[in-house]
């Protein structure tokens, strides 16, 4: 097949060494009936038949669409240099560092990875990454009933519902509590969030930008929250944080979020990373792997991976978490994306978004019976309300090549005509003078 | 070298951002905008690529090394299988979400199904879920839906899990996540599991036992199907951890034998590179019974052979966004497809020969505690170096002076200074001989000049690095 | 913009240590009267932006085209790891290797790469590459002028007509002579040829497979050039010598061709690379770069450039030939596509190409009024005389997808029935068949 | 290391060939076929990874090292334009040769009449070819063109081309292979061709006249319009050699000066790697007297706005297959896209910065045969350190063991022990400050411990090599 390289010769060669006859008898101390009773696959094929099956595939894959869409995954550019550098072979044919002398390549880069995170969200501390945002989410929540030796959290319905889901999968098997609290509009409701802390409360969680794109200061909720032994959890989505205020300026106790946007093409819903970063008081309840710099033995500095004493290859059941892989890759392009950019760039996309999203509010907002639902500041997404339920309208605008936004009336009864909309930096003026143009016609028809 | 964060000039002009084609909108408002500005790096796309290019070139990897990390499969993936992964980029995973936007995304719904498919033929289990982003992750998931069946039945008195000392960490783990409370059993000396023990630590509070099979010692485990048998017998369900099913690809499917549940990981017997760590892809399969409990969404086929992604209001909820790992997903299917049922079997039968070869030239040099044909990975130990004042971490750390990635030391746990060495069935003889000829002069050095070994490594830009000083100083990024 | 790194305060510093006040300062060698007296360009753009522009003119590429045409260039797989491999930094962003112990990478590359065109050649000696088929075969016909110190070539005109019009433009310079021998049918002319062999020919040029897709023994010509003083010179394509006897058992005295077929994409005429391979013993007569084996100072095997004292930047205008830049990236990925392949995969693709021919000619000579002109062997190209002229057959074609082959009119006085068709190993069976389909319809129309 | 062809092992698989969907063929004829079968390595997939993978690890090149290579101009180049010239991989150079195929690939060729429109307005000519493969092609074409412009006026008696002794040596190279005879002017002690000598070489027989500017030491000549002048009277046209056209972008315009014939080598100026020493590309400009002899075919922009490929049928004919090496050309039509009008003027401004600020660094160290300002490379000798045995080679040398690619050595001819450096825009002070202490440290091991400098390098894969046996042995492929 030639996937397997050794030779006929070679085969029995070996096999001469080992003392045995076939490569058959290796398989003896399986018992015959245990043997698979199937193994019905179609025959193998050549790279060339391969790639023309998958070509077909991804051609069906709706890539054409002009995405107005969000719900925690965006459409951003990816600068051309972090395919080229995340691709290296080095990177992507190693694996988790255990023997750091032949892996300060992967150590210092997730080092460099952990040291962006912080800045990003002003934390002190971050992982090495986790899974995505929802189970980083989730992460988070388990961390703060760790730290908190509480039972419960309190969980902002304004938070991506797609996470809250996941959030309470995780919570439910161990008997622990996810208190949701609606929101107000389209704000968080900073009184009712502050009025559900009690002394059971681990944590409140809340998301900033919220999943209508609204974007809130949660500094009093912060300190309503350390009042009462409780920890603040935001969940970010990083590119807003060019511009909005960083969950550690807010106070909070963890920063979470989906690191898609930096870097990670949309892929059909991954491979993405989750970013997960604290106050260094906490950093022995952090999931996952972490890099700390140290020295050898000739006093230069080097990465190890540290504090490993949480994980489950040592711990076992009473590990912080279960994680063994991170999405180091994908950590990596995050990094990439970060230095490619740098300070100056970062805040400048950030920037782009919100006049990008600005255009489009006034432009949408114009349209007969449209109007904005959120009240305060927004950054690349909003919400609209349109004169009639908005799920016919989007399945309308996708026939014509644009997703126009995510009808909220699934994720929120009584939400139908609610439609959230994204506009990130690759949209161009002609694509949201389009969108208009046609949810004028599909509103009027 | 330095950090990148370390070569920022103040200034310095990275990625150009997109012009603007809009009007500049009225400022963000103070009281909500970032007090501090975002202290990223400020270096030239060049500086970028030179420091990310010259820090690859500090790792050993399969592309260039020899990898026989035990354990963890670090076999060649074909590059054709990974430019399969990137064709699918450009698809919103929100898109299946929208009213009618199924139609639009039916290449990447098909190859969901299709994985599925051929995973639950080469488990020998009846459905499938993606969803799980690792395989610790599809662990915690394959436990989520024990918990669900049990409960669902009304079976609310199953509190434990029942796991061998020789498990994966994350076995244990997975299952405290799921909130069970773990039962050890210990390893007899034959090298699997002590069924009398099992036996014995079975009643009506355990839920399930997970098995890793073969185990962490290369071993297959002749009893498997009695232990689903025991199991079952007393209302567990049993669980397969399929780490290791390319030792068995085509020979035994977990499914036949009595295993409820399985996951896989893609990114070890499915060829998925690594990443350095990840991105990785945990599969679970399970049987019948159990097709209730899987997360939401499920894809499925409708009658007019269209695909859809449903709502799956019995299951365990959603365990991870959107559908999984989804490009780790379409190299696995690539894989699959690439090698079909031949290819495939090779695999299993070329990583069992690979691994008893390595075994059977080491053996005189090694002890090997457990002598037996062992499947895809053989596990000795440095007990006799040992005596000259070599470990397995100098063995180690000479390999990699000479070019090898080291095998896998100090695990599995129930072996003294544990070397494991997992071949993978994509390395030829060629590259094995030169490896054992440098594991042998190891062994030699160890007699006549373990100073040599305590050295080791030499060649690396850095020498053993202090792990203690790392764990008490915290330092986890820059300042 | 970016591209050039230093900061306002950087070129402040450096312009103090120059002691230039500005950078036009700089500029001050240059007098005002030579000034630019334009330049006008549009600004710069980001990388989004210029992709935008690229993907647009790349799809109007007319990449979705069936291609059963070839004119020496061709639609063959690349596998996968030609892409990955050669698109390693280390290779395509390092230069000639001038400086061999940081350029070992490069060096042996070339090295094996020569070994590999020997082999495949059956010669003795290869250079480090040309520009491409057309220049390799001008550069054989200078080699033969300087090695026999004659003045003329015999020049089949069943060699490619694009070829032999950059011979005829090289040689037209030297005073030399190129003398087109008129095939006979869709065969060279082995009489003619011979016949005009005298003792001022310096070497006979032909082509296997030629323009018309004929495969030939050239044996006896080589035997009855080398009588008379003169050389062969065989210009192949590399797929076919999988197949085919190679030049060197034909006893060719310089082996050429276009490499483009070993893992070049077609990327609308180049890069390609061309090759040229000869007897050891006219090794100092060959143009280009060539790498060599020898040893370090410590008596370990390394490679070098050598013999360069044929070379422009030593000999001037004695040098063998003006060439500096080489296609070494482009003979990179041709090496990387042996290798790939290797012995059995090398001649199986070969096979292939045939098979898949041979069921084309079948197909379209059971067309009626179509027949083939090739009397002999073909390899995976053949002609076909139509019952009409072929030019608006093809274009026809093309309004369907499909370039249905190359009207040889243009080439070829009275020969406008003549269609020569190209079968790659990548057409299937229904894109075959398709046109087959869709010329029956068009010559019934 | 061990070559591709010695770790071939008989039998062994590697990429395979795509399955057969026809009937076998009838055996191909014996009489036809090959005796010796191809002899190419039979290795696996990973064999084959690993092998090149690895070979790349012993090239310095321009994304791990600086390398400021005088007269190369080895720029970092953007990796936006590499993606953007293998947009293009699938379209056949042939279909616009067909009928009706022109308006399949109006994408291609309206890049290709983009690029020479920016070209021209760069250079300051009238029309741009982009045919030439490589800048010695280019010149090739051009002296070509010159040749049919003398030929077509009847003046058949012009057998001459003058080139300074300072150019490159593909100029004198370039002008014999177009039938010329070679006439050399020594540089003057000021660094520029001698005026006088020129005057007096110059008359009716003569062609043309090459130029290179900035010449090889770096330097602008001032005097090129008057060179132009003389050339012209006397019926000469005059050639530039735009292979350092980065020091002027935006600055100087050789058309404007008065040249009729310039190529320029997008490889260096233009934004496209060098590929470990190709391909290039080599247009080539002219002004509007010899648009007539430009080699066919011409892209063509018709009334409608739609781009054709035409014959030019009192050009020189083709100089190569089809339009050049069209995918470095499509990354130099982006570069200069990307680029725009101050981000060109920016390269040739920071250029010269860099070349002057090293030159201002180095100069108290090392010999400056020429002190003046510099263009976009500056020429050092070692002169001073040869005093202590120290050659220009174990300077360069030396420099790899610090990781740094060496300058130019021993070019331009008329330097002794020349050190020829050329930073290039894309390096940053931080890099150069790096480079320039390492050059001091040379200049101080020259006069303190020069055995140090001729036993460099050590820290290569290999020591200096014999160039001597290599050139005697003339082994030039493996066995």
């Amino acid at each position: 097949m030639g996937y397997c390289p050794n030779t006929s010769d070679e085969i029995r060669e070996m096999l001469a060494v080992i003392g045995a006859g076939s490569i058959e008898e290796l398989f003896a101390p399986i018992p015959v009936e245990l043997r698979a009773k199937s193994f019905d696959l179609p025959p193998g094929m050549s790279e060339f038949e391969l790639m023309r099956i998958m070509k077909e595939k991804a051609a069906a894959g709706g890539a054409e669409i002009v995405p107005f869409i969000g719900c925690g995954i965006y459409d951003h550019v990816i600068p051309a240099v972090v395919d080229h550098l995340s691709s290296r072979a080095e990177f992507y044919t190693a694996y988790t560092p255990y023997q750091p002398e032949c892996s300060q390549g992967t150590l210092q880069a997730l080092f460099e990875y952990q040291s962006a995170i912080c800045r990003l969200t002003g934390m002190e501390a971050s992982n090495a990454s986790l899974y995505d945002g929802g189970t980083a989410v989730a992460e988070a929540a388990l961390m703060s009933l760790r730290i908190t030796e509480r039972n419960r959290v309190i969980l902002d319905a304004s938070v991506n519902p797609l996470h809250r889901e996941i959030v309470t999968g995780y919570l439910h098997g161990l008997s622990a509590e996810a208190v949701e609290v609606a929101p107000d509009g389209c704000s968080s409701d900073l009184k009712s969030l502050i009025d559900s802390i009690d002394e059971e409360t681990a944590a409140v969680i809340v998301q900033n930008p919220n999943f209508f794109g609204s974007v809130q200061d949660f500094s009093e909720l912060a300190s309503k929250a350390h009042e009462k032994g409780a920890l603040l959890i935001v969940s970010s989505y990083p590119i807003a944080l060019g511009l909005v205020a960083s969950p550690g300026e807010m106070g909070a106790d963890i920063a979470v979020g989906d690191g898609q946007s930096l870097g990670n093409a949309l892929s059909f819903g991954g491979p993405y990373f989750g970013f997960i970063a604290t106050r260094k008081r906490f950093i022995r309840n952090l999931p996952g792997r972490i890099v700390g710099e140290t020295i050898d033995n000739q006093g230069r500095r080097g990465y190890v991976l540290t504090l490993q004493a949480r994980e489950q290859h040592i711990k076992r059941h009473k590990a912080t978490s279960n994680i063994c892989s991170n999405q180091s890759l994908c950590a990596l392009r995050g990094l990439i994306f970060c230095a490619a950019l740098g300070r100056k760039g970062f805040e400048e996309l950030a920037v782009l978004n919100y006049d990008k999203a600005q255009y489009a509010k006034s432009r949408l907002t114009s349209l007969k019976g449209v109007t904005l639902m959120n009240t305060g500041t927004t950054f690349n997404e909003f919400t609209l309300s349109l004169p009639m339920d908005a799920a016919p309208v989007v399945e309308k605008l996708l026939s014509s090549g644009v997703a126009a936004g995510v009808p909220l009336g699934q994720y929120y009864p009584g939400l139908d005509y609610a439609l959230a909309v994204t506009v990130t930096e690759k949209r161009s003026k002609a694509e949201i003078d389009r969108l208009a143009d046609l949810l004028e016609e599909a509103l009027c028809s | 070298m330095q950090l990148i964060f370390e070569k920022s000039v103040p200034g310095r002009g990275g990625v150009r951002v997109p012009l603007s084609d809009v009007p500049k909108a009225s400022t963000f408002p103070d009281a909500l905008r970032r007090k501090q500005p975002v202290l990223l790096p400020e270096v030239s796309e060049l500086d970028l690529v030179r420091h990310y290019t010259n820090l690859s070139r500090r790792n050993f990897s399969v592309d260039t090394n020899f990898y026989p990390l035990g354990s963890c499969t670090m076999k060649y993936n074909t590059k054709v299988t990974e430019n399969a992964g990137g064709l699918f980029a450009g698809c919103h995973p929100v898109l299946p979400l929208l009213p009618g936007g199924e139609r639009l995304v039916q290449g990447p719904l098909s190859l969901i199904h299709g994985l599925e498919q051929q995973l639950a033929e080469i488990t020998g289990m009846d459905e499938v879920t993606t969803q799980p982003l690792a395989g610790a992750h599809g662990e915690m998931t394959g436990i989520m839906v024990i918990s669900a069946y049990h409960k669902a039945r009304g079976d609310h008195k199953r509190k434990y899990v029942i796991v061998p000392d020789s498990s994966h960490g994350t076995n244990p783990a997975s299952a405290a996540m799921a909130g069970y409370e773990i039962v050890t059993i210990p390893t007899a000396p034959y090298g699997d599991m002590d069924l009398e023990q099992f036996k014995n630590a079975m009643n009506d509070e355990v839920a399930a036992v997970m098995m890793t099979c073969p185990n962490t010692l290369g071993l297959f485990n002749p009893h498997i199907a009695e232990i689903c048998d025991i199991a079952h017998q007393a209302g567990a369900l049993t669980y397969y951890d399929g780490a290791n099913l390319n030792a068995i690809l085509g020979k035994v499917r977990p499914g036949d034998v009595g295993f409820d549940v399985i996951h896989v990981n893609l990114h070890k017997t499915f060829g998925t590179p690594h990443g350095g760590g990840g991105p990785g892809s945990g599969p679970v399969g399970v049987k019948k019974g159990l097709i209730p409990y899987l997360p939401t969404p499920r894809v499925q086929r409708t009658e007019d052979g269209s695909f859809v992604a449903e709502a799956h209001p019995e299951g365990i909820g959603r365990v991870s966004d959107f559908f999984g790992n989804f490009a780790i997903m379409a190299r696995a299917y690539a894989y699959i497809t690439l090698l079909g049922r031949e290819g495939l079997i090779e695999v299993s039968e070329h990583a069992v020969l690979n691994a008893n070869y390595i075994m059977a030239r080491l053996k005189d040099e090694y002890e090997l505690p457990f002598e037996q044909t062992c499947m895809h990975e053989c596990v000795f130990s440095a007990s006799r170096q040992l005596k000259e004042g070599v470990h397995a971490i100098d063995i180690a750390k000479y390999l990699i002076d000479r070019g090898f990635h080291p095998p896998t030391v100090y695990f599995p746990l129930n072996v003294k200074e544990a070397i494991m060495i997992e071949p993978t069935e994509t390395e030829s003889k060629q590259t094995m001989d030169l490896f054992i000829d440098v594991m042998l002069e190891a062994a030699r050095l160890a007699r006549e000049n373990p100073e040599a070994l305590h050295q080791a490594p030499v060649t690396t830009p850095v020498g053993r690095l202090d792990e203690t000083r790392a764990a008490r100083a915290q330092q986890v990024c820059c300042e």
